[in-house]
């Protein structure tokens, strides 16, 4: 005798303990089994490219800051790069240096609770979360420190930054970067070799090279199949050609990898950080602009490697004080596209495994 | 460095396979028509010499005459990227042909571009409004939409 | 998947929740326990300088969300603008700073306080004498090194553990 | 040293009441009554406060300090406000079924506190099956948790039950295998009993049976990492997603009673009970109790989830033949050294530790992903 069994729809977000936002997922389950999803999003759209088009090019700043709200600092570089090279800014070297420091800063504030959540994600009761959260802490303080914001900090400005860092940031930092490999060693002791967390995520989710090409993923998620794709070494924006790091892959594009890409590139982000604290010299920390920008007629992007992958700004410009267009190319809403091919087949737990190893900001995704 | 590879060159070898698919050739980037862009797609991403397999975006810029659909094409073997536009003059029913054949990438993208600038991708196996919900009037991101 | 190394795993996770155990822990305790904010920090309220104000309304041109309005009008014997009404809406305020940025007469600063909820509506909306300085409306050194030099030094939270474990 | 050879008097008299008790059996009846429902509720306060506590300290945090003393009300606090709270039926609820789940996943749990012997005969019922009487009792509690998740007429609820009744029903099986070794040593059921026998606590005897009944009962009792049945970050809270006010503090408290049950369970079988150097035993139950919550806290905090795939390999694959070839082992010992013992505890651990190797070698979770 065989049981007549049918799939049924389980509506996953938008509220969700884990769906990192208001992500929402209609999946289509048979038992236990995912046999169809559909990602919905729209929750949290504010027609950000809309808005900034109404918006002076330093009034945009504030905006990008909401794009992908875990890293501000990362979307403030993104949007002032494109504008320098619209209007042919200048940025003074020690601006430059400044720079750098707080993307990576962010870069590993970012991946602290890209980890974290997933390891939450896994099951670990808040205490992995917890931890990194102690230490994004740390960086936050600094961010604050520096431009009196943690979350939207706000800070860069095309030509530079907005203020220069006060007298006791660098020896904070100095202290941070003292602390911060002992910490992540210790939160490696904690679950890198755990068997249930290996049992969990090993082989789930695995991302093939040729779909992480296909569908444009990037940043850890592509990395964690195994591509060898920087936009900090392929196409060095700002100085990180200055740098010396390492790129770390994965090698089959599972959860796992994708866990221990962020990790490594933590380890990396503080040798930049290390570097820069080194190389940093004195001078200006912002070139002499026009309070209104006035950028000649034309179009450009630029990228950066931002913590979430390859972060883009499309800037048209019609010589006003506004852009006529500003399109962001999102890396959030790019690497979900594979979420379906990831989760046909898994288990409702694994769902939430692997969309918690995409490391998703609605904030992004919905615009 | 990424590098822009030559548009006078690409376009040239374009017009090669296609003739008059090219319809201009502007500081940067190749424009082509809007009924040859999946061909022409399809023969930058599969031809050795220019092996564009990563899409890096599609965004679409209302300039009122026209819509102008930009896509940005990246090599990750070769790091160079080409700018590949095509336009789109009508303004009540625009159309464009869907890539997402060639690059899963431009699914999403296209949902947005369609839901937010009103241009619909033919063959786009599932062209529906993504953030905007569905029976939403109108394209905001349109400059004529208030 | 194999169990292939024993429960080593599990037991270096169980080994690092135990040492926490003995931890000094992180938590503040908020109302009675306060921490030094950032020097710069950029808290819910504006502060307006009446004096040095000229009414050109940088600011509000400025304004990304536009939630400053000046009126002003011409005071013909001093050749003048005088500021009538500077009337700042705090509840669409997004904090960004950019007005104390843009003000070149270094007449606007940001409210070191952050403890500025209200219950009305209406209180939110702050006009002319409601946004001048007081005591317990200090000015933070957002954009003004010198004002920052007045303040208490920021707690850090890197610095807090490190003593602690010292 | 020797084995717990039973006197045969002994085993076969039913032991239900205290006979030197002045009023007999139904005062017996009454004052164990009262004290284990007071035992089970203030150690319920006692382990969410602990487990509240605990895990904030290993999380570097503070846990719960604001009502009373090191926040020791907190519990009180809890449940005034969740009795305050409004009592939500959802429309499309089995509305009958509904109500009853939380009060039969709870009674089941109280009444095993019947044969927990707290000191040398202080037990309500000191039957002479009791611990089968318990293995009984026990499951009775997943039904209510069926009809929890059944009758809330919600996918998470249901997901949530469906994983708890098959989690139990493949458990059941290792944990009665392992609770045998004991009763093998000490040849009886009583618990009573089980805890007379105890010159050396069962855990040095029998490490093997204790591991795989300290893993079975974490799985049964859902407490993680077998937390699938209210897997927040997965389905929502699982089976009491639904539940709200008076019926949702039921289920919390009989999470946490379950926990007692399994903790209360363990010090009896493995721990030596009551028994205990200097102080009281009663006392020596309640730190052993609280000693066995702690670790089952301690890797709470730790440990990720499993799959409900990977919870099933375990049990079948991992605990089951272990705690058959630790019955076998044990049997043997018994039949051919009745006797010796102080030497066989070395053994047995030697025994434990190349099982588990080796089985580790050989164990496979298998593959996770189905073909749709």
């Amino acid at each position: 005798m065989t049981l007549k069994t049918e799939p049924f729809v389980l509506n996953v977000g938008p509220q969700h303990p884990s769906t990192h936002g208001v992500f929402r997922m209609r999946a289509t389950l048979d038992g236990e089994v995912v046999v169809d999803i559909e990602p919905i999003f729209g929750y949290l759209h504010r027609g950000i490219e809309k808005l900034a088009e109404e918006r002076t090019y330093t009034g945009v700043i504030p905006l990008t800051d909401r794009l992908d709200y875990l890293s501000s600092m990362a979307n403030n570089l993104g949007y002032c790069l494109a504008v320098e090279k619209l209007a042919g800014i200048p940025v003074p070297e020690r601006a430059q240096y400044i720079r750098v420091i707080m993307a990576e800063l962010q870069r590993i504030a970012s991946h602290l609770i890209a980890v974290g959540a997933f390891l939450n994600d896994c099951g670990a009761f808040m205490t992995p979360i917890v931890y990194m959260i102690r230490e994004r802490e740390k960086i936050l303080d600094l961010f604050d420190m520096v431009c009196g914001q943690r979350l939207t900090y706000n800070y860069m400005r095309p030509g530079g930054v907005s203020q220069e860092i006060p007298d006791e940031f660098l020896p904070a930092l100095d202290k941070f970067l003292k602390q911060m490999p002992g910490w992540i060693d210790e939160y490696d002791q904690l679950l890198k070799e755990n068997e249930i967390l290996l049992a969990r995520s090993k082989g789930v989710g695995t991302l093939s090279q040729e779909l992480a090409i296909s569908i444009s993923a990037s940043g850890p998620v592509l990395r964690g199949s195994g591509i060898k794709w920087d936009i900090r070494r392929a196409d060095p924006y700002s100085i990180y050609e200055r740098f010396e790091f390492d790129i770390p892959t994965g090698t089959v594009g599972d959860c796992y990898d994708r866990y221990r890409v962020r990790v490594e590139e933590m380890r990396q982000s503080l040798r930049i950080l290390e570097q820069a604290r080194q190389q940093i010299p004195g001078g200006e920390f912002r070139s002499k602009v026009p309070h209104l920008i006035r950028p000649p007629v034309g179009e450009t992007y630029a990228h950066i490697e931002a913590p979430k992958g390859e972060l883009g700004f499309y800037l048209v410009s019609d010589n006003s004080i506004a852009p006529y267009r500003c399109h962001v190319r999102a890396p959030s809403l790019l690497n979900v596209t594979a979420l379906r091919d990831l989760m046909i087949g898994w288990k409702i737990a694994d769902l939430i495994l692997i969309f918690g190893s995409m490391d998703i900001c609605m904030g992004e995704i919905d615009r | 460095m990424t590098l822009a590879l030559p548009v006078k060159d690409t376009a040239q070898r374009i017009g090669e396979h296609f003739a008059d698919a090219v319809t201009e050739v502007t500081d940067g980037a190749v424009i082509v028509k809007s009924e040859a862009l999946f061909q022409v797609a399809e023969y930058l991403k599969t031809n050795p010499d220019f092996d564009l397999n990563y899409l890096t975006h599609i965004t679409a810029v209302d300039y009122f005459d026209y819509f102008e659909i930009i896509y940005q094409l990246t090599s990750l073997n070769n790091n160079h990227s080409l700018l590949l536009k095509t336009r789109c003059y009508d303004r009540d029913k625009p159309v464009v042909p869907s890539v997402v054949g060639l690059w899963r990438g431009a699914d999403f993208q296209e949902r947005e571009i369609y839901d937010l600038m009103g241009i619909s991708f033919k063959g786009h196996p599932n062209l529906k409004r993504i953030v905007m919900w569905d029976g939403f009037d109108g394209h905001p991101l349109r400059k004529d939409y208030l | 998947m194999k169990f292939e190394r024993y429960g080593i795993g599990i037991a270096k996770g169980l080994r690092v929740t135990f040492k926490h155990l003995f931890r000094r822990p992180v938590t503040v305790q908020y109302p009675e326990q306060k921490l030094h904010m950032s020097r710069r920090i950029r808290g819910n309220e504006l502060i307006w300088d009446k004096d040095k104000c000229t009414g050109c309304a940088t600011c509000a041109k400025t304004c990304p969300q536009g939630v400053i309005q000046v009126i002003t009008s011409v005071d013909a014997v001093e050749n003048k603008y005088v500021v009538e009404k500077f009337e700042v809406d705090t509840g669409y305020c997004i904090s960004c700073g950019l007005c104390i940025e843009a003000c070149p007469y270094e007449a606007l600063y940001m409210g070191y306080a952050y403890e500025r909820a209200k219950y009305r509506r209406e209180d939110v909306i702050q006009t002319n004498e409601q946004l001048l300085p007081s005591a317990d409306r200090l000015r933070s050194g957002y954009m003004y090194p010198e004002i920052a030099a007045q303040l208490p030094r920021q707690t850090l939270l890197l610095e807090r553990i490190t003593e602690e474990e010292e | 040293m020797m084995i717990f050879n039973p006197d045969p008097s002994s085993v076969r008299q039913m032991p239900t009441l205290a006979p030197d008790w002045p009023g007999g059996f139904w005062w017996h009846w009454l004052l164990f009554t009262v004290i284990i429902i007071a035992f089970v509720l203030l150690l319920v306060m006692g382990y969410i406060w602990l487990e509240r506590r605990a895990m904030g300290r290993m999380q570097a945090r503070l846990g719960p300090n604001r009502a009373g003393p090191f926040g020791l009300l907190q519990p009180v606090a809890d449940a005034l406000k969740v009795m305050l709270k409004e009592d939500i039926v959802p429309v499309n609820a089995d509305k009958i079924v509904h109500l009853l789940a939380p009060i039969i996943a709870f009674a089941p749990v109280l009444i095993i506190f019947a044969v927990v012997p707290f000191a040398n005969g202080a037990l309500l019922a000191d039957l002479n099956i009791g611990i089968v009487f318990v293995v009984a009792i026990s499951s009775i509690s997943t039904l209510g948790v069926f009809m929890a998740g059944w009758g809330s007429s919600n996918k998470y609820s249901l997901l949530g039950a469906m994983r708890n009744v098959a989690s139990v029903v493949s458990y059941e099986i290792p944990v009665v295998l392992s609770i045998a070794g004991v009763v093998l040593i000490t040849g009886s059921l009583s618990m009573n009993q089980i805890v007379l026998a105890q010159e050396i606590p069962f855990i040095l005897l029998q490490p093997l049976g204790f591991l795989i009944f300290f893993i079975g009962g974490c799985a049964e009792i859902n407490r993680s990492p077998f937390d699938l049945l209210e897997a927040d970050s997965e389905i929502v809270a699982g089976f009491h997603t639904e539940y709200s006010g008076m019926k949702f503090a039921m289920f919390y408290l009989v999470e946490y009673a379950e926990a007692l049950v399994i903790s209360a369970l363990i010090t009896t079988l493995f721990l030596g009970g009551w028994r205990g150097p200097i102080l009281p035993p009663w006392l020596w139950f309640l730190v052993k109790v609280m000693v066995v919550f702690f670790v089952m806290v301690w890797t709470r905090t730790t440990l990720p989830r499993v799959r409900i795939d990977q919870l099933m390999a375990l049990a079948w694959k991992f605990l089951f033949p272990l705690a058959l070839l630790n019955l076998f082992i044990t049997g043997i010992e018994i039949l051919a050294w009745p006797t010796a013992i102080a030497w066989l505890i070395p053994v047995n651990i030697a025994v434990m530790v190349i099982l588990v190797l080796l089985w580790s070698k050989l164990f496979k979770l298998g593959w996770g992903r189905v073909e749709v």
